[in-house]
């Protein structure tokens, strides 16, 4: 399964390792972590809804296309749910490919589609209230150098 | 026809999802009739420039017809990664 | 120390869990681990010769010069010499940021620099021969983009 | 002044370092010399262009100038990473 929606925490480094290792004929390998930052202070935990059902759907069809659009040997998603807190890692992926070009843009690629058109929506909880994170124009906009 | 909502608009109408019995054509005139469900309804829709729709699970626009289909949701703009 | 030159293996997921728990603030973490590859089949080993002293010096200053160029909470760089087989991983850059962008970047132009200023030697040892990779266009263009 | 060779030129010439009494004032008045030291030299600066030069383990170029200098090294572009 290279794609994985869960709310059990993962571990980095053993994931980047299993995925390093299963890499046939691969030079490059990039992985990106997204963790939780206490943006502001006071963050109790970050709260992360989904959509089950789609919210696989959308990022195996996301990974499918980063492996028709790159020059690539495999690519991973993992994503949590749940209730998070500051430090976690909240998900990864990692690419493989035989040039590294092909690896990172791949990687871009995947983040930029899963934060604007993955279905998660964040909230944070503070120690003095609640609210939904607002999504980014930048986040956005960053969409636009794939098409 | 199943109507599930995400976020803020879950939390605005009160409900992860509805069962509702509609005839409307299109999201659109889905959005008219829920609009009419009550307050908290009206507030979640008020802007839906502000809104993302699946229609079965693929994002959709608003004007996206409604035949044959068996589940719609609403939701913000994601905030995933 | 976050540059070390070494001729002895490195675990990449050791290395990643390591830097990712280290980084206060960090939102994004990026890796970047190149494997030996055997391109035309027949690959013994790849030798690698550097230059003692300057390769250490080299790679810190590309990476100090990475910490002020991008807005990162911290930036690792390993890399191997000797002989390595087919498979074994021959380096790794690690960055983190409190935004994806800068940790991406990062990475990229610490691949770049490392790949054509660095002071490395490839030969590849095959069954029929023994021959030295020569450096490519594509990788001295590489630079260009961070001029 | 230390001379040293890296990769194919270290091969050519069949050292990996010299120690050089030389007046040369640059690195190219160097090379110059270096060419005249027998076939191996000759054979490895035959052309310069496919050359890197370090001057006291600090990239240069082949006019750097070198006096003070106590290393000089000579090696062909690199392919790390």
């Amino acid at each position: 399964m290279t794609t994985r929606i869960q709310s059990e925490a993962f571990d980095v480094g053993v994931e980047v390792e299993a995925f390093t290792a299963a890499q046939a004929g691969a030079g490059a390998v990039v992985s990106f972590t997204g963790i939780v930052r206490d943006v502001a202070g006071g963050l109790r935990w970050m709260e992360l809804e989904h959509y089950p059902g789609m919210t696989e759907a959308a990022a195996e069809a996301m990974r499918q296309e980063a492996l028709t659009r790159f020059s690539l040997t495999g690519a991973l998603v993992i994503h949590r749910y749940g209730r998070l807190p500051p430090g976690a890692p909240i998900m990864m992926v990692a690419t493989a490919a035989p040039h590294r070009g092909d690896a990172f843009a791949a990687a871009e690629f995947l983040m930029d589609w899963l934060k604007s058109r993955a279905p998660f929506w964040k909230k944070e909880v503070t120690e003095t209230g609640e609210s939904w994170v607002d999504a980014t124009d930048a986040d956005e906009e960053a969409l636009g150098r794939w098409s | 026809m199943n109507v599930r909502y995400f976020a803020w608009l879950r939390e605005r109408i009160g409900a992860a999802s509805e069962e509702i019995e509609t005839g409307a054509p299109t999201v659109g005139a889905l959005v008219d009739e829920l609009r009419a469900r009550g307050e908290g309804h009206a507030s979640a829709f008020a802007d839906t420039r502000a809104l993302r729709v699946a229609v079965d699970q693929q994002l959709a626009s608003f004007d996206a017809p409604l035949a044959g289909v068996r589940e719609v949701a609403f939701f913000p703009p994601m905030t995933g990664g």
